[in-house]
């Protein structure tokens, strides 16, 4: 069944940039002012951001809540986004200077459940899904659950933040297409090695985001190895409310029953089984 | 200061209405909009039964508008009127119900056991969504056809009825005539333009459904000309949209003959509009010294402007 | 890399046109493009004698769009051939007059006379112009009436026949099907959808002629899956236009079925525009090793996308 | 007969803001870095800017070129533009910052032909229509001609650079309409009595810029002193280069027949005999 949660009222702030912060040519670490939406952030919410003042773009973006960041005092100030330049929207964000306005709507979509010791977590991210997973681990790391961070990308250039996961204690394993950082390849390789190697006695769970395809092959191991797995899917989304369906997932319901499944609504989180990865697009 | 109007014989307290399939069921949003604040909320179109829409990607961005594709998913008339107009009815608010149908007989059913339901304040009859093939849109582009489906549901409600027209015929104005006389108590325009987008790299079209229906501020200048026909060929109240986003843009509509208007696309962009909408409204009924709204529908003064300078 | 196409016997060298009432007579932009690099120069529209056209205010932006209601100012046919004529020729422009009349005499006779000229490649009939109150689109929105205009004119020229479709009507495709009937060597669409713009604050239209036509990006998803319709009707070669601004709008309408596109609005905005799009144009076929764009004609894969999920 | 002049071939440079001073809460200056729009660019000639990157809006706006900037050396450099805020378009200019990139095409235009002396110049600005007069200015102090300025605007605060005139050695007439600096009233007042003073014998011509009921007044002033009276026009353009027929005004032909003629290649600089004014839309 999935799980219920209660969702926090979200606020629309004409939010001020307060950094940002260019990880490469086409990342950067965008920082918002927006104390109501950073208090309210449960691990894996998103935003909905207008990415210009005008009509162009018309509709706002999802992004994952990357880091709630935090005032001298420790009091949430506001949130930031790892944004990734694909077209018009993350572009314009990727341009924002500190001091431009645009507003931010959250936070939004059913979270991350953190699993609480002794079982561990293990999280996947490939590319930008590393989005939703510092602020997972800084929850999973307050309930002291041991935590691992698979993270794949094409190169070294691309794998970005790992400090902030050691930090917080998370072992973290590295792979890269070309081989320039960590395992070469696909970062399942490693993963699928850890979990064969794991006793079925030592509980875990998957929390997986990225591309599609890598999601899908996670979902594959995690019922292969008979694991709880959870992905964070990233379907284009035009309200991000629940008013649209415009975010629809093939997802199977309690009876097995396949239903196109709101994601901003009843995810962006879903057990990977439930899932029809077959009818999801790869993009 | 009056911002009320009448469609048959519903009172609205305001002229703003949430678009079908852009507000959900209407309680998506009823944790961040007070429902009852709005003159009335168009649920998502339903059909008799559940239907689970056409498969993703369902919607593209397009300039200064959006193409969607969702095929009306919904989860048929029993089960909104068990599991949602509770709710909607708890928060008072006023509830238009955008009906589909695949045949004459399926309007007239869905129409009928809305009918009986409590807490149902409308029906709107959706004969113009381009997105499903059957049905629908084969109604509302033929006169006969419009003319029928609204009879047929005339006789067996007594909520007022209000056909959707669709954007994509020669002359809207012949069909708002045609529910006129068939005893609509008012028509609503625009739904969606029909149109395609392709993304050139794969050469497949953006949508799975191929084609889908434009929204949003790209085709106001035309839904506003349509309205404009309309109000000029019938005396029905008049529901207007595509494209609203500010409150100039509410006005306009009004202006050239809408007595209410929906919002679709700018509600996605901007889910607290209603509140700035209905502050603009004031805003300008005070400072243009309006005491009842609905004097300003269809005041556009289009006597005409210096021509007489040119002889030819 | 062969970018050529054949409309009837006229051979253009690539598939870019500037679009009618886009571009002055040609010679306005002379010194700033080299117009024999472009496909043609589809010149503003022409009636028998001179017209001053609709007063100010003319155009009016909207979002990602813009009405015109120009009105067809223009010097008439025979101060065209008199005074524009001879430079399009010097300068080697591909010369396609985009003709207009009242009546159907004035389009046969206009279209005589242009017959006579030297240096006219081909005859663009507007039938579409939405600013007009006689004749033009009342010929358009009439399949009777496209097929009196297109057949009339065929019959006194050996120019290559071009009716311009109006988008203002329920079934495009049926119009290019009465012009492929009627003898014409292709079809172009889309001309200007019938819009309007109130000023909310003087409630007057913003434009002197109350509606106006809408063109721009707004509206290039409805051009596009017009053309797509018409590209499932006709065999003949489609000239595509509405909204385009970028190399890959060009790519879309192509892929959708336009065997040539015109450039419109985007050349207000970009007057440097032509040689952009035939660059990137260029860049596309090596990257997509593309030896004949022609090849790329209506390939849009519409094969079913993943339907089969569902069973409902 | 409507002079001739031979167009400067324009060009489009995707030009950076140099800077951008505000001069109240609705004028700015913005300095545009465009070496070859600013060595053709002539008296009373304008560009064509796009005010943002994207769509919206969409169409280039017109503006006079306020002033030709130069480098150290004297080397034209780019132009400036004073631009009034009254929409979208003119919003998005006051608010540029240094760095941006916006598309500039020019120049365009018939510019203003500066009398020699022993004729004087006077130059009728209105708000904003002050733009096309600084580069008349410095053309006539080139050629030495003896140049007065009236110019008026709503009040003292709406009166900007007079002293850049000052310094080119021209005599600047003020008025507010609320009196607040110079001549209370209309700018038209003091013109008339200037006019009115003036021997017929002494040669001058009038150069008008402002809102359309100023130039009509200043065009009757001219016509009953039997002045010779250019006016520079701002209609709606869509084009700037005689493509659209958007920017047309009813002006008369050598036969005194009134046809619709483009301002932006025609004029916008038009001998104000030539105005069917009533025909002229006020705005
Ligand atoms: C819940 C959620 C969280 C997300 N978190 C992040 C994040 O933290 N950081 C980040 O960089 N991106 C994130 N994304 C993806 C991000 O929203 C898209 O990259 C963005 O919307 C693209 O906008 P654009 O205007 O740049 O691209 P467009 O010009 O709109 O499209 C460019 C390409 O991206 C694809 N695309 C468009 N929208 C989406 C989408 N919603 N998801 C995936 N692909 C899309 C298009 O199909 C197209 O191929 C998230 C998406 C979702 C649904
Ligand atoms: C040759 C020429 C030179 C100009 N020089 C200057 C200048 O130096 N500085 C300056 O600030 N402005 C100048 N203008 C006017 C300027 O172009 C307009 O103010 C601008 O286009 C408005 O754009 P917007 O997007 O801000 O307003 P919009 O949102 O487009 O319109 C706001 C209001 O301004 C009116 N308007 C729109 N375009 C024009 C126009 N072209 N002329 C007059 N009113 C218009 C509209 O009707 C509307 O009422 C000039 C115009 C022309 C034709
Ligand atoms: C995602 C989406 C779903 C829609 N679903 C329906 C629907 O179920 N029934 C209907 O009559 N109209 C539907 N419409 C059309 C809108 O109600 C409205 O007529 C149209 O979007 C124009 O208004 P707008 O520009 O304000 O969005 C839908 C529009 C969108 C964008
Ligand atoms: C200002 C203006 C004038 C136009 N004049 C004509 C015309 O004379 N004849 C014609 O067939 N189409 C005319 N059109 C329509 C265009 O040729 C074209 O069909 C339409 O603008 C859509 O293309 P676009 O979006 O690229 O502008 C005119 C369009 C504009 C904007
Ligand atoms: S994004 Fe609108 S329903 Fe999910
Ligand atoms: S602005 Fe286009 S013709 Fe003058």
């Amino acid at each position: 069944m999935a799980q219920v949660y209660t969702r926090d009222m979200p606020v629309d702030i004409d939010a001020t940039v307060m950094g940002n912060r260019r990880l490469s040519a086409d990342y950067n670490v965008l920082a918002i002012d927006a104390p109501e939406i950073a208090s309210r952030a449960r691990p894996g919410q998103f935003v909905m951001m207008k990415t210009s003042r005008g009509l162009d773009p018309l509709l706002r973006r999802p992004f994952s809540i990357f880091e709630i960041l935090r005032d001298d005092g420790g009091a949430p100030r506001g949130v930031s986004l790892l944004n990734k330049r694909v077209g018009g929207g993350t572009s314009l964000l990727y341009q924002a200077e500190s001091g431009a306005r645009l507003a931010c709507l959250g936070p939004l979509g059913r979270p991350f459940e953190p699993v609480d010791p002794p079982a561990e977590a293990w999280m996947v991210a490939g590319g930008v899904g590393l989005a939703p997973f510092l602020t997972l681990a800084e929850a999973l790391h307050a309930r002291a659950t041991p935590t691992m961070l698979f993270y794949g990308a094409r190169h070294a250039g691309e794998l970005y933040c790992v400090d902030r996961f050691e930090t917080l204690g998370v072992r973290v394993v590295l792979a890269t297409e070309d081989g320039s950082r960590g395992a070469h390849g696909r970062v399942t390789a490693p993963l699928e090695s850890a979990l064969s190697r794991r006793p079925l006695g030592e509980p875990l769970k998957l929390y997986v985001c990225g591309p599609t395809a890598m999601m899908r092959a996670c979902a594959a191991l995690a019922a292969s190895h008979g694991r709880a797995c959870d992905v964070s899917l990233e379907q284009v989304m035009g309200c991000g409310l629940g008013g649209c369906y415009s975010c629809v997932v093939l997802a199977r319901d309690d009876s097995g029953r396949p239903h196109h499944t709101r994601t901003c609504i009843d995810g962006p989180v879903f057990e990977a089984s439930r899932i029809v990865w077959d009818a999801v697009d790869a993009h | 200061m009056d911002l009320s109007l009448n469609i048959g014989s519903l009172r609205l307290k305001n002229p703003l209405i949430a678009a079908s399939g852009c507000f959900g069921y209407g309680v998506e949003y009823a944790d961040i909009v007070d429902l009852s604040t709005l003159g009335g909320v168009a649920v998502k179109g339903l059909f008799l039964s559940e239907r689970e829409g056409h498969p993703p990607p369902r919607i593209v961005e397009t300039p200064s508008g959006m193409l969607n594709a969702i095929g009306l998913q919904g989860i048929g008339v029993h089960r909104f009127i068990r599991e949602k107009l509770p709710e909607l009815r708890e928060r008072r608010a006023v509830v238009i119900v955008n009906i589909c149908g695949t045949t004459l007989d399926e309007y007239v059913e869905v129409a009928r056991i809305l009918s009986d339901a409590a807490g149902v304040a409308a029906l709107e009859l959706n004969i113009s969504c381009p997105n499903i093939k059957e049905g629908g849109i084969t109604f509302g582009c033929s006169l006969t056809g419009t003319h029928a489906v609204v009879s047929a549901v005339r006789k067996v409600t007594r909520l007022p009825v209000i056909p959707k027209l669709t954007p994509n015929v020669t002359d809207v104005a012949s069909f708002a005539r045609a529910a006129e006389e068939a005893g609509a108590d008012a028509v609503s325009l625009v739904n969606t333009f029909l149109a395609m987008a392709i993304d050139v790299r794969t050469r497949r079209p953006r949508l799975s459904n191929i084609v889908g229906g434009l929204s949003g501020p790209a085709i106001r200048p035309i839904a506003v000309r349509m309205v404009y026909e309309c109000r000029n060929t019938v005396k029905l109240p008049i529901i207007g949209m595509g494209g609203i986003a500010t409150v100039d843009d509410v006005l306009e509509f009004m202006i050239a003959g809408a007595n209410a208007v929906q919002v679709g696309t700018a509600n996605f962009v901007d889910p607290f509009i209603w509140s700035r909408l209905l502050d603009g409204l004031r805003r300008y009924m005070r400072d243009e010294k309006i005491a009842r709204l609905q004097d300003l529908v269809g005041t556009v003064d289009t006597t005409a402007r210096e021509q007489a300078w040119i002889s030819s």
